[in-house]
């Protein structure tokens, strides 16, 4: 029941990804991919979650955490770049 | 198709897409984001030789205790090897970035078909 | 073009050979003889319990040495190549646009954690999945949040290359004392080796993994602040 | 607010990470936690911690509860309004940029205002500045000052305001 | 009370995954880059904390980690998409055609540029 | 899981190859550098299925930040120049 429960989960969280993909790959403009590349990046930290539980290791959430808090980063990055005028 | 497979042809593939990038591209630039790929590829490879199914990483825990590492753990030499190969590689494309702005300071211009100094 | 058609016609053989690789190709089963000792005699021999971070700060310390000197080399060719065009004066500099309200003060709030989490990275290296070099690019994470917020923030250079020579003095310094007092170079016997699993064991393995963090996270923030330091176009 | 209180705010609030990263209570990491928040503290002096600027404990305590409860429910409201208008396939939207006012001095309690609004229904931070926010709104019922004020930023900040006095 | 914990940690995890496919599905289906990052923000930030409770339903040695990730997700989601809605803006990329009002347009007309951030590119 | 995993596996290697060439063929390079760094995150995710937290952590936290931020700073100094192919 639980197994089947995560599976679904897991489904879900592909098929988000899978759109959000979508949207990185249609663009149009530079700011519509670097919303996708946030939706990307915030949906991988499940995919790591969920890796975690698959394989029982606690050690994976590091990597999580790091994610979580730094691929904020580039999207920081990028937007202090779009903001400059031309 | 396991995951050990599908991870060392999508390593071949960015290696295939990032050459080709980097040999057609004529911008300085692009040659060496295209560069970075085909970097990430060659890491994903090596990683991927050294997984082996059905194991966990190399680290030992509550999860798997010293006694059965062996039977376990996946090959962590690899891994030592990729995890020094990226710090190396932001190294790199530093250096080339820094040329890169050097260049542009000096020629105004990233097109590669305007420097040919060096070319016989 | 013609030059097209060569590149293609490489990437072609290339891709033939990489599939020739592939086809028969299948996972070993059994880990081979060096990784075998290595699952079996690290946390015996040196106490940590992440074998990679074993392979990297002791078994193979010497390398990690020369990489963290070819990162200082990149280091200082990158400030050398940049010397150039660097501002005399830093007051000239045109002003990019000010970051706002909301990202100044979420930087504030963040920099000081991030920098919190690249310590907890590299100090639990022989514990946790993570060690120096990643700490570092943390540390190195966290000073550019810094520089993106206030790029005219004028960040230390003396205080960065001191950190990055002492670091990398003691690491030699302990490298030596391994050879005085235990095995050989590098060996991490030189401190007791501890309980296993806790945060101050496995020898010198933390002490060394947190001079090579703080070391590398020194030389990826003077990259940073070398680069931020040229002169915009016009 | 004095220097030595903001450093001590910092400070605890980087010890609690530690402590809360390691998951331990080791003597050793605590000595170790004690040393790193301490030398963080001391070296970025120009950082921010959510401790700072909070009024006295007692008052804080109830006000902390409503805020965190009013931005729960807000939060699961905002993900039902935006799951209607996803779902529908008339995508019922009718956005623009409108601009609110805010009484709040303490940039640690702005900064939490401007998140929690973009968590909540159908509104979005775009800009701060001094006492007005600029915010993106999916349906726009009114573009006067006061009327969107009370409808956005009025729950937040009748418990910010006890938090950060 | 085992299996009954692990069923609720199941439930949410469907629950959050399901906020995940929502925020996807705002992103293709809104119509400019603002709404996308409204959808983008609220539904991934709501997905990722009930996935993160759900995993500490079914690990709950696991739940001070997760707790982390959680709170950290609440501070850089949201700033991140507040500083490119910004830089969206002073980008020069308005709002789209149905939207009626920008006062923050109006107060700094000198923002006002060409369409460049909102071009195909 | 293992099931589950490879899927995972597959969802990850589609999206990297898709990135990688949406990297080196679209026309504006902010958005190619932008590719990049996801190929770089994707990887990272991929790592943690290939048992290799510790290269994924490296790759996060390299990948992410700094090599965006290093290309995106010098693409700002050479605008203008940067795009003329």
């Amino acid at each position: 029941m639980v197994d089947a429960l995560i599976l679904v989960a897991a489904v879900l969280a592909g098929l988000a990804f899978l759109l959000a993909l979508l949207r990185f790959l249609l663009g149009p403009g530079p700011a519509d991919r670097v919303v996708a590349f946030d939706g990307l990046t915030i949906v991988s930290v499940t995919g790591i979650v969920l890796a975690a539980l698959f394989a029982d290791r606690v050690i994976y959430l590091d990597v999580a955490l790091v994610y979580a808090l730094l691929s904020f980063l580039g999207v920081i990055v990028v937007a202090r770049y779009l903001e400059r005028r031309p | 198709m396991t995951l050990v497979t599908l991870a060392i042809a999508t390593g071949f593939a960015l290696v295939l897409i990032g050459l080709l990038g980097a040999l057609t591209d004529r911008n300085i630039l692009r040659m060496i984001v295209a560069f970075t790929i085909a970097n990430t590829g060659v890491n994903l490879v090596l990683i991927g030789v050294g997984m082996l199914p059905g194991r966990t990483a190399p680290i030992l825990d509550e999860a798997v205790s010293v006694a059965q590492a062996a039977a376990r753990i996946v090959d962590p030499v690899p891994q030592a090897l990729v995890l020094t190969a990226i710090v190396i590689g932001l190294g790199v494309t530093a250096l080339m970035l820094a040329y890169a702005l050097r260049l542009h300071q000096t020629r105004h211009s990233l097109d590669i078909r305007t420097f040919t100094e060096l070319k016989w | 073009m013609i030059r097209t058609f060569f590149v293609v016609l490489l990437l072609l053989g290339l891709g033939a050979v990489f599939a020739g690789l592939m086809v028969g190709y299948t996972p070993d089963a059994e880990l081979n003889a060096t990784a075998r000792y290595y699952a079996d005699n690290t946390a015996a021999d040196t106490g940590a319990a992440n074998i990679v971070t074993a392979i990297i700060v002791t078994y193979r310390g010497l390398d990690t040495l020369g990489e963290v000197t070819v990162l200082f080399l990149t280091a200082a060719i990158v400030a050398l190549v940049l010397a150039a065009g660097r501002e005399k004066d830093p007051a000239s500099r045109i002003a990019p646009p000010p970051a706002g309200e909301l990202l100044t003060t979420g930087s504030r709030l963040l920099a000081p954690l991030i920098l919190l989490l690249g310590v907890y990275v590299f100090a639990n290296g022989h514990l946790t999945p993570g060690g120096g070099f990643q700490g570092g690019a943390i540390l190195a994470s966290a000073v550019l949040l810094l520089l993106l917020t206030d790029p005219l923030r004028h960040f230390g250079h003396r205080l960065i290359s001191v950190v990055e020579s002492l670091s990398g003095f003691i690491y030699v310094l302990i490298g030596v004392a391994g050879v005085v007092l235990a095995g050989g170079f590098l060996d991490n016997r030189i401190l007791p080796l501890g309980d296993f699993g806790a945060l101050l064991s496995a020898g010198a393995i933390p002490v060394i993994y947190t001079l090579i963090g703080l070391k590398v996270g020194a030389e990826f923030a003077s990259m940073l602040v070398s680069l931020s330091e040229t002169e915009e176009p016009r | 607010m004095s220097k030595a209180r903001h450093t001590i705010a910092l400070f605890a609030t980087l010890f609690v990470f530690w402590v809360l990263l390691n998951g331990t209570l080791a003597p050793d990491t605590l000595v170790i936690g004690v040393l790193v928040a301490l030398a963080i503290a001391l070296l970025f002096p120009n950082s921010l911690s959510a401790l700072d600027d909070l009024a006295p404990l007692p008052r804080v305590a109830g006000a902390v509860v409503r805020f965190l409860a009013y931005f729960i429910i807000q939060l699961v409201k905002a993900n039902v309004a935006l799951a209607y208008v996803v779902l529908a396939p008339s995508l019922p939207i009718n956005p623009g940029i409108v601009k609110v006012r805010t009484k709040l001095k303490s940039p640690v309690g702005r900064l939490l205002l401007a998140n929690a609004i973009t968590l909540t229904p159908g509104t979005l931070s775009v800009q701060l500045e001094d006492e007005f926010l600029y915010v993106h709104w999916v349906t726009v019922d009114s573009d006067d000052i006061e009327a969107a004020t009370a409808s956005i930023v009025a729950g937040f900040e009748k418990e910010l305001e006890v938090i950060y006095g | 009370m085992g299996t009954l914990l692990d069923l609720l940690g199941g439930l949410l995890l469907v629950a959050g995954t399901t906020f995940l496919l929502l925020g996807g599905l705002g992103l293709v289906r809104m119509p400019d880059v603002y709404n996308r990052i409204q959808a983008g923000t609220k539904a991934t930030t709501l997905g990722t904390l009930l996935t993160l409770a759900g995993a500490a339903c079914l690990q709950p040695g696991w739940t001070i980690k997760l707790g982390l990730i959680g709170l950290f997700l609440l501070f850089t989601n949201p700033l991140s998409s507040q500083v490119l809605a910004r830089a969206a803006h002073r980008g020069g990329l308005h709002p789209a055609g149905v939207t009626k009002v920008d006062r923050l347009a109006e107060d700094n007309p000198r923002e006002l540029g060409p369409k460049e951030l909102g071009e195909p590119s | 899981m293992t099931l589950v995993t490879t899927v995972m596996g597959l969802l990850l290697a589609l999206a990297s190859v898709g990135a990688a060439v949406v990297a080196i063929r679209v026309r504006s390079l902010p958005v190619a550098i932008l590719a990049a760094g996801l190929v770089s995150l994707l990887a990272a995710v991929l790592f943690v299925l290939l048992a290799a937290p510790d290269v994924a952590m490296t790759e996060a936290a390299i990948g992410s930040g700094l090599t965006t931020f290093l290309f995106f700073f010098v693409l700002g100094r050479v605008r203008g120049g940067g795009d003329h192919d």
